[in-house]
């Protein structure tokens, strides 16, 4: 199979899409001319024109709700919000407008809506440009949040993304752009929104990840296997609806879980996996769920400062260890 | 200051047309139109006391010369989306009373299926695009609306309702901007009640000739007596052709005068009751009455019959409204999701919260 | 002591905060000419007039950033949001600015900024206007979130949260305003920011709530005290700032505990709650932590559909039974 | 179409003007000025690529003229917020070169004590209130000191910076209303440098002469040469006595030209090349250098020594920069809260944080 980065693999699917389907539409700050800020919809104006790759002005609370105004009559708009640190300005018209519309009117509107935006922190970004927002999307019902963490799986959600009939926030990482990964070329595969996938196999301990921290685990699972410990990594993908099934039974299994997740750890997306592995296989478990999260400040600008605050394989590795020693004794 | 809000136009304390070139047929049924609005406010309200509608209601009494006018300027193809007080214009585009108090009494047979009550009404076959109840929140829909209409090469266009203190949130602007840069067939209707809530026109805009604030998009826009049924009919068709033919969108600003409080509970303390008088005076209702009659339109009988004839529909709204059946909690997760997915609670669920509900675990 | 609604409450405090402190000033849609959407404001603009007690354009996104701007420059706005819901517009102000400006300026500035509004759901608002976002504001680093569910505790918190350097995010609840409690009129007490309350103590299993759903829980507590069942209320107040060692202590002593939250179940205040617990008591706990909290659909304003995505007081009973009933051996 | 913005004001191809009413050490100092911004904006784009500054990092290169100007009508009571592309302002603002360099270094000595980088830049003392990265964030803000300074009967202005594109997001409309309605001594300074990013301004904003879009408002506005320093600070001037003593807000839009790409790693592919030789042609500091020489206000020694002079104090700013210590990791939780309270982390755990990020555990 063909090994093509993450950026790619996006830029395929969107292409392909556009191509499959004249419903389909992208719109964004810079997503033509400038050819994308991450580049991710390069190349794609030129080929598709204006109409179909439109460049909007600084208004996203405008072109997003144009963007669900337009779904609303047929068309299939896929949005790219810069950094999703933007989408405050507009989240007013996903979780007020697009997430209620299907539901509120007694299913007489149907919203085929993708948001697309990169989440989370690279280099420096600093406080303003580093955030991460999926937990918010994902608390919330009639929206669908799916965070694809390799190039295959960006290719397969992207798609389902777009062919699905609701509201679709679409979480990507600056850090896994460049990423690479096999990616099969002619085989029009779908992922299917609402379940994680087991990424790798083991029976000691349980990671739980999506996005650019699957990638920090599954380094971590094979550095790990040289010590003899067999780390089973579940990746989400899919974080609205939540595959709970498919985390609890991978604890079921190995008995400990860590959940490694970019975002702050109060009230991130790790408290409800937490919350949802003690619910669900409580008399399996030998260690309490540990996380492992971003530290809790507006992330500061200075490189170490920065560094320090972000999760990393290293917290992972420090978590694991922690779980597999305390066992059952543990105590905070 | 609410002066100048109340007397628009020309400052003239009554409407007075020259109703000749009209179809007087026509002109009967948009007083039959105006007039059904009104009872059917009326009684809503009455149903609110009644404890038969929950939570916010707000009712188009004052503004029915503005509602019917503009339905009569539109066609089927075009869409309307409007703000939370839009019982009137779901009804003046086509749809029987009894499904949208029926939603209003949160039944199954309601126009949004109960799901929505007052502030969230739809009606997907004649394109009335939904009441929404965060102020300005229409306003993107409504212009992506425009766009899907012109990308698609459609006929249409589409109207989008909001009231005067809607063109202080920034999605006014954003929304008018884009309008006016990819030159989408909308029509943004602005009904100038004098009010928000309790807060004035002046008092809340910097430039309170609001269908000047197009200046900032190069957007015409329009002031119209909005107790004027004809003018309304006729701006909103000059304008709607406009939108069409060249793709220019525009704003229509309708002057009226709010009946009431802002909602139904809302006591109305903060007005002058002198101005209330003042306003209710000029009704548009039976100003529109009064000329038909003198132009002997329509005679004292014809207004009487019509008068029985809305007070039975209103009536027949409110017991079909009454017979319906509740939406089943069974039914709850019914339009969680256009596109069903693994992991999403369905109708298994939905049965265990309504056994919760009958008093069982 | 006298007693007095959560209402009156508020509006006793807000007075006398503009009386002690000229640098106060009340920001909002409605407050003063229309006494208030909900009269948290009554009377307060005829007594400070409207330099003090300021009615604003709906323009949520502009106050609320002009209320932190006056904050920088020593004023110490207190912001109404007429309900959580039109938050969504001004948010950007709140997460992206007031949040981060302490802090990415090095301590250079302050923001002394309070912003009420009332969360969760009353009547049949409907999905538009019934949401709970408190977990949202709870998340960020850089803020302070409390919600008090007494009067009582709304005055002490109100005078913290105006008193503090701090934006802190003050959540109300409308259907808390009726409510009555013992107010002492000639004390000028404050409660701390980041300390959860033992609002009730028990033996049997740990009740975790705030705002509304704490007298729920109350109640709940004493009509199970007739059926033998010792409920301990830990009242969180502060959501931020979380108290886990209150928390913490509390299932320590009980070894059960079910969360009681009006918002949506999946990543809401109960995950962190759960979480927590987990982390803190692992060793302790005989039973999982339960969560009881509102169903995950855009609100139904039909009544009989509203009712029963709602949680209650019979949601928490029977989740309480359960966990009692469950011990170790209990499983989804 | 971006000519239009090239050439704003009266087409002239070359800012000439009339020095002989003027100061001539106060040219000279808008001169050195001028080319302080630009050798330190030069040098910081070399200082990015040595990665010894990361994150984004936005040149104010073609704007100098624009800022020297503006600076020189403020006074010390005036407040100033601006966005991101911020270095020249808080240097013309009459902070040294060294603390804003050894901000971009991310370091302890930085203006923002290298917590806020490039885009986050500040100064409580001579009120430069921050940079801010979020496209609109700053206009509440602004307005809100405006009304701070209003409420306590303060002297002062404020200066509300932004870029042309900026004036098509909401916050812009929301903003501008609530200062007009409420009287308030601000005044929106828009660097209209013809792009937003890739996007021009005609392809951006529905009203290109964004000082027009006050209309909506009932807000003066002026568009002045940007690249003429004694234009803008004229004006600036004007409308700054305007806002403290009459309370009233104003746009002024400046138009430049950007020299570069949106940002350090921009490679500006997308403008014509012919364009941005143009555009550079028509430079601000060396049309201003001219001009003091034609008008034998300096002769070529002093410009000499004036480039001397402003390459060691640029260099200077680079070795201070280099040469300042990180902040500590100990130091992670300071500045988290203005007043702190139970239950928040402190030193204790960020002395683990630091532990574990030499390696420890
Ligand atoms: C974003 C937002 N802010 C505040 C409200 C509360 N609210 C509902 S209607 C209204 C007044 C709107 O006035 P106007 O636009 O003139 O319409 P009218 O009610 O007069 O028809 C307000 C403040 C809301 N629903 N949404
Ligand atoms: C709300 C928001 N949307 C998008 C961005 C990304 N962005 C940063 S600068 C910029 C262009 C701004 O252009 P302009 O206002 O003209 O200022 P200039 O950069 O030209 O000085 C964009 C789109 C952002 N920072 N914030
Ligand atoms: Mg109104
Ligand atoms: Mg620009």
């Amino acid at each position: 199979m063909p090994v093509i980065t993450y950026r790619q693999a996006l830029n395929d699917t969107l292409g392909e899409e556009l191509a499959r389907d004249e419903r389909v539409v992208l719109m964004g700050e810079e997503i033509g001319k400038f050819q994308g800020s991450y580049r991710i919809t390069e190349g794609l104006q030129s080929e598709f024109g204006k109409q179909r790759v439109v460049d909007t002005p600084i208004a996203e609370e405008g072109f997003v709700g144009l963007a669900v105004g337009a779904a609303m009559l047929g068309m299939r708009p896929v949005v790219e919000i810069m950094t999703i640190n933007f989408i405050l300005v507009a989240i007013d018209q996903i979780v007020n407008h697009a997430s209620k519309i299907h539901y509120m009117f007694g299913g007489q509107a149907r919203v085929p809506l993708v948001v697309r935006t990169p989440s989370g922190g690279v280099g420096q970004l600093a406080a303003t440009h580093s955030q991460s927002f999926e937990n918010w999307f994902a608390y919330c019902p009639g929206l669908k949040v799916v965070a694809p963490s390799t190039p295959y799986d960006a290719k397969g959600l992207l798609r389902a993304a777009i062919r699905d009939d609701d509201p679709v926030i679409f979480i990507e990482s600056l850090a896994l752009y460049d990423t690479k990964g096999e990616v099969p070329q002619d085989e029009d595969y779908t992922l299917p929104i609402g379940k994680a996938e087991v990424k790798r196999e083991g029976t000691d301990i349980t990671v739980v990840a999506y996005s650019r921290m699957t990638v920090v685990a599954m380094q971590v699972a094979q550095n790990l296997e040289k010590e003899g410990i067999s780390v089973e990594v579940v990746d989400l993908r899919s974080l609205r609806p939540l595959d709970r099934e498919t985390i609890v039974n991978s604890v079921k299994k190995t008995s400990r879980a860590v959940v490694i997740e970019e975002d702050w750890y109060s009230y991130g997306i790790g408290a409800e996996i937490a919350a949802t592995i003690q619910e669900g296989a409580f008399d399996y478990l030998d260690a309490p769920v540990l996380r492992v999260a971003g530290v809790e400040v507006p992330l500061p600008y200075a490189a170490k400062l920065s560094q320090a605050s972000k999760p990393g394989a290293q917290d992972l590795i420090n978590a694991i260890y922690r779980s597999l020693e305390g066992g059952k004794r543990w105590q905070k | 200051m609410a002066k100048q809000a109340k007397q628009p136009v020309d400052g003239a304390e009554e409407v007075r047309r020259d109703l000749s070139g009209e179809d007087p047929e026509q002109l009967k049924h948009y007083y039959y139109q105006m007039l059904l609005l009104r009872r059917f406010e009326e009684r809503a309200g009455e149903m609110y006391t009644k404890a038969k509608i929950g939570g916010y209601c707000h009712l188009n009494l004052g503004e029915e010369a503005t509602i019917v006018g503009l339905m009569a300027a539109l066609t089927a193809d075009d869409y309307i989306f409007t703000n939370y007080r839009e019982h009137g214009y779901i009804i003046a585009r086509g749809i029987e009373p009894g499904p949208v108090m029926a939603e209003l009494f949160g039944k199954e047979t309601g126009v949004s299926r109960g799901r929505g009550g007052s502030m969230h009404l739809f009606d997907a076959g004649t394109h009335f695009m939904g009441g929404y109840a965060i102020v300005g929140g229409q306003l993107p829909l409504a212009t992506g609306a425009a766009y899907a209409l012109k990308q698609q090469n459609r006929p249409g266009v589409v109207v989008c309702q909001m009231g005067d203190a809607t063109t202080n949130i920034g999605a006014w602007h954003e929304s008018l901007n884009l309008a006016a840069l990819w030159k989408l067939p909308v029509i943004y209707l602005i009904v100038n009640n004098g009010y928000g809530m309790g807060t004035t026109v002046e008092e809340g805009a910097a430039e309170p000739d609001l269908y000047k604030r197009g200046a900032a998009f190069r957007m015409h826009g329009e002031r119209v007596d909005g107790r004027d049924v004809l003018a309304i009919r006729d701006a909103a068709r000059r304008l709607r052709e406009r939108a069409e033919n060249e793709k220019q969108p525009a704003i229509l600003e309708a002057v009226s005068f709010r009946f009431r409080g802002h909602s139904v509970i809302d006591a109305d303390r903060y007005r002058d009751p002198e101005e209330v008088k003042q306003g209710r005076a000029q009704d548009p209702v039976s100003m529109f009455a009064r000329q038909l009659s003198d132009a002997k339109i329509a005679d004292d009988a014809w207004l009487k019959e019509t008068a029985t004839r809305v007070e039975r529909e209103v009536q027949e709204a409110i017991d079909f409204a009454d017979k319906s059946p509740d939406p089943k909690i069974e039914d709850l997760f019914d339009y969680m999701y256009a596109t069903p997915v693994p992991n999403t609670p369905g109708r298994e669920e939905a049965l265990a919260i309504a056994r919760q509900a009958q008093g069982g675990r």
